[in-house]
């Protein structure tokens, strides 16, 4: 690790410190949700086939934790959304930046995978049910926050207008749910699929409970590694800006 | 009245601008912003406004509320082309509640009368100047925040503009000026704003 | 204070109604856009008539989101922004009557457009009267939405489309709640159920979050 | 039959590994040219001094 120059402006309040914990925190994390995942997943696929989903609900130890994800992926970026606005923490719009990507992927992730789960049961590729049409909804607002993001030039100015966005967002996210679970039982009678089954049979919870954890500590380790890079390319701005104030 | 400045600093995109920079001002007075282009004058007005938070240090203001008596003339005229010189005038006065009876007579004091009924797009950058400085007349308010207000004026209306200010401040207003020394407009407090950046870097 | 608020609604009428304000042009996307529909759909006149509404619809949201750069693009350019921070008038009125003015001149004509485009689609009177009632609350709930992303995106230049993405999602529930508003009135007897109500709750809820919202992007916004 | 079904189960977990080792490489790339960038920069402005 370059010795970084002591900055006369700081951009940051204490990147150092958080340069040198994630230095180990990264490393960490990734090992505890490899191991993790390994046995959840192992643990999953030793599972009895659910009597009526076959081997598809196998698909669930997947699709189940990126949807946790995803949302509390956004519940934390809008926590890191105050922490830009109300207590002016500069590690906070570095966090929000780096956790979007993150939040997007595993939105995809569920997106896909519940579609391929229900393929075999619906007969089409995509089914407009009421959790994954929620589920897309917030993939689009995740695209437009990273839109946002890339929008502006200047990080802090980007910082807040995203974080008002987030915040926005959060507010709008339990309307948009109630609204298409209720215009998603108008389309259909009943939904016949239940996605996550009727009752969590112990052999299937304490996987799908496992590899929740692990992605988790997955998620935490590529948002950790995100952020160190983001600190590194401010720094790169800084000096950039730096270099051609000296060249005045 | 009595605006004080204490220690307030400011950085744009990342450098410092300057810090630990201090004044007082009370009624009558003309405070001349000097400094070279970038050196933050523009920033240091917007943060007196209000417009731009303080980075560090404070603002305090006695006996008049900054919101309610504050004018800004920035390098943008806030002239909208769709609009007449009078409808541009007659919006801020019905915003900002000024008195819109002597309107004419504010016009034709800032040399706009015979322009009145045009559409600003036909203005020449004098006379959008002047447009925007009239809003200083038609709407009574005691601090006035001037960023270069003397460009693009001609030499006549630069006279005027002196005039307006010394009028200003006979009536106990007050002044911050940012200007390239092109307006003897006798200010009473200069600050260069050159000076302060040195003394902060060194 | 409605001294200044009739100000602020006069003066951006009149931009928007003189040349270059762009007050109908909501209206042109939203004929182009319904009349594309019957070419990629085909000629079928029950099938036209049974979707005509939601056509409708979508063409309205679309056009809503269209003009929304303008809210606050001009004000951010020529420096009128800065003077709206300072005015006595709280921001959330002045946005509150700066989504009021654009939505007359963009929002109001999609509405008064709605039942001759309704014809084109060969949608029946009754539906006729649903769509343009519901298009009457809908449209400017979606104007007050898309006052949030005028002014997240005010100081940005040509952000026009990247406002509608932003803005897209959180009108998703207007939409619902609208098509379902006008399916209701045109099947059953009384068009005001619940999914009426809940348009109308949808409206009330933006006039307020819009306005408040947009006040905090604008004073963040100005402040970097 | 279960063959059809655990080719489901292959191409789910098979995108989500698809997904998930795309945004890690990502990750470690954009550090990398970072890195760089802040190292040339940091040499240019020891060797002004």
């Amino acid at each position: 690790m370059p010795k970084t120059p002591r900055m006369k402006f700081s951009e940051l309040a204490n990147p150092n410190r958080f340069m040198r914990m994630a230095w180990w925190m990264i490393p960490l994390f990734a090992a505890l949700a490899a191991l993790l995942l390994a046995w959840g997943l192992y643990l999953g696929f030793q599972a009895p086939a659910e009597r009526d989903q076959g081997i598809t609900a196998r698909i669930m130890f997947v699709h189940v934790p990126s949807a946790w994800l995803a949302l509390g992926i956004y519940s934390a970026m809008a926590v890191a959304a105050l922490g830009t606005l109300v207590w002016r923490h500069p590690l906070a719009d570095v966090a929000q930046k780096s956790s979007a990507p993150v939040g997007a992927a595993f939105a995809l992730i569920c997106l896909v995978t519940g579609a391929i789960w229900g393929r075999p049961t619906w007969g089409t590729y995509w089914e407009w049910d009421g959790r994954l049409t929620s589920m897309l909804v917030l993939f689009l607002i995740y695209l437009g926050i990273i839109a946002l993001w890339r929008a502006f030039e200047e990080p802090l100015s980007a910082a807040k207008a995203v974080a008002v966005l987030t915040l926005v967002g959060f507010i709008n996210i339990p309307i948009v749910k109630f609204s298409v679970d209720w215009w998603s039982t108008l389309h259909q009678p009943a939904s016949v699929f239940r996605l996550d089954g009727p009752t969590m049979h112990a052999s299937y919870l304490h996987p799908l409970l496992i590899s929740a954890l692990g992605f988790s500590f997955l998620a935490a380790a590529m948002i950790i590694a995100a952020m160190r890079t983001e600190v590194l390319r401010r720094r790169v701005r800084t000096l950039n800006i730096f270099a051609a104030g000296e060249a005045r | 009245m009595r605006l004080t400045a204490s220690g307030i600093s400011c950085a744009r995109g990342g450098r410092t601008l300057f810090t630990g920079l201090s004044f007082a001002l009370s009624d009558g007075e003309l405070m001349l912003l000097t400094g070279p282009n970038g050196s933050g004058k523009t920033s240091l007005l917007r943060q007196i406004a209000g417009l731009l938070p303080l980075e560090s240090g404070s603002i305090v203001c006695e006996g008049f509320e900054r919101e309610e008596e504050t004018h800004f003339v920035g390098h943008l005229a806030a002239v909208k082309d769709a609009l007449t010189v009078s409808e541009n005038l007659a919006f801020w006065v019905e915003l900002y509640g000024g008195n819109a009876a002597d309107l004419a007579g504010v016009l034709e004091k800032f040399r706009l009368d015979r322009l009145a009924s045009l559409s600003a797009r036909v203005l020449s950058a004098g006379q959008r100047r002047r447009l925007a400085l009239a809003r200083l007349a038609a709407i009574r308010r005691k601090l006035w925040l001037l960023d270069e207000p003397d460009t693009a004026l001609d030499a006549e209306g630069r006279a005027m503009l002196v005039g307006v200010i010394a009028g200003h401040r006979a009536q106990g207003g007050t002044v911050v000026m940012a200007s390239h020394g092109t307006l003897d407009a006798a200010p009473s407090q200069e600050i260069s704003l050159a000076e302060v950046m040195r003394t902060a870097a060194a | 204070m409605t001294r200044a608020i009739l100000a602020i609604l006069r003066r951006d009428l009149a931009i928007s109604l003189r040349a270059g304000g762009g007050a109908g042009i909501g209206a042109i996307f939203f004929l182009s856009v319904v009349m594309v529909v019957p070419f990629a759909i085909g000629p079928d006149q029950k099938l036209l008539s049974q979707i005509g509404p939601a056509i409708l619809w979508v063409g309205a949201l679309l056009a809503s989101l269209l003009g929304l750069e303008r809210i606050f693009g001009a004000d951010a350019e020529d420096g009128s922004l800065d003077l709206l921070l300072l005015s006595p008038l709280p921001l959330e009125i002045a946005a509150f009557s700066k989504a009021l003015a654009h939505w007359c001149a963009t929002g109001l004509p999609l509405v008064i457009v709605a039942p001759l485009l309704g014809l084109l689609l060969g949608v029946e009177m009754k539906g006729l009267g649903a769509v343009t009632l519901m298009l009457l609350i809908g449209t400017p709930a979606i104007a007050f939405l898309g006052l949030i992303g005028a002014a997240l995106a005010a100081s940005l230049p040509r952000a026009g489309l990247l406002i509608a993405v932003l803005i897209v999602p959180f009108t998703i529930p207007v939409l619902i709640f609208g098509t379902a508003a006008t399916a209701a009135a045109i099947t059953e007897a009384s068009p005001f159920g619940t999914a009426f109500k809940f348009l109308c709750a949808l409206l009330l809820f933006s006039a307020v979050i819009g306005p408040v919202a947009a006040a905090a992007a604008l004073r963040i916004g100005r402040g970097a | 039959m279960t063959a059809l079904h655990s080719m489901f189960v292959a191409w789910a977990y098979g995108f989500a590994a698809f997904v998930l080792c795309a945004l890690i490489v990502w990750i470690a790339l954009d550090y990398r040219t970072q890195r760089k960038k802040l190292a040339e920069l940091e040499a240019h402005r020891a060797e002004k001094k």
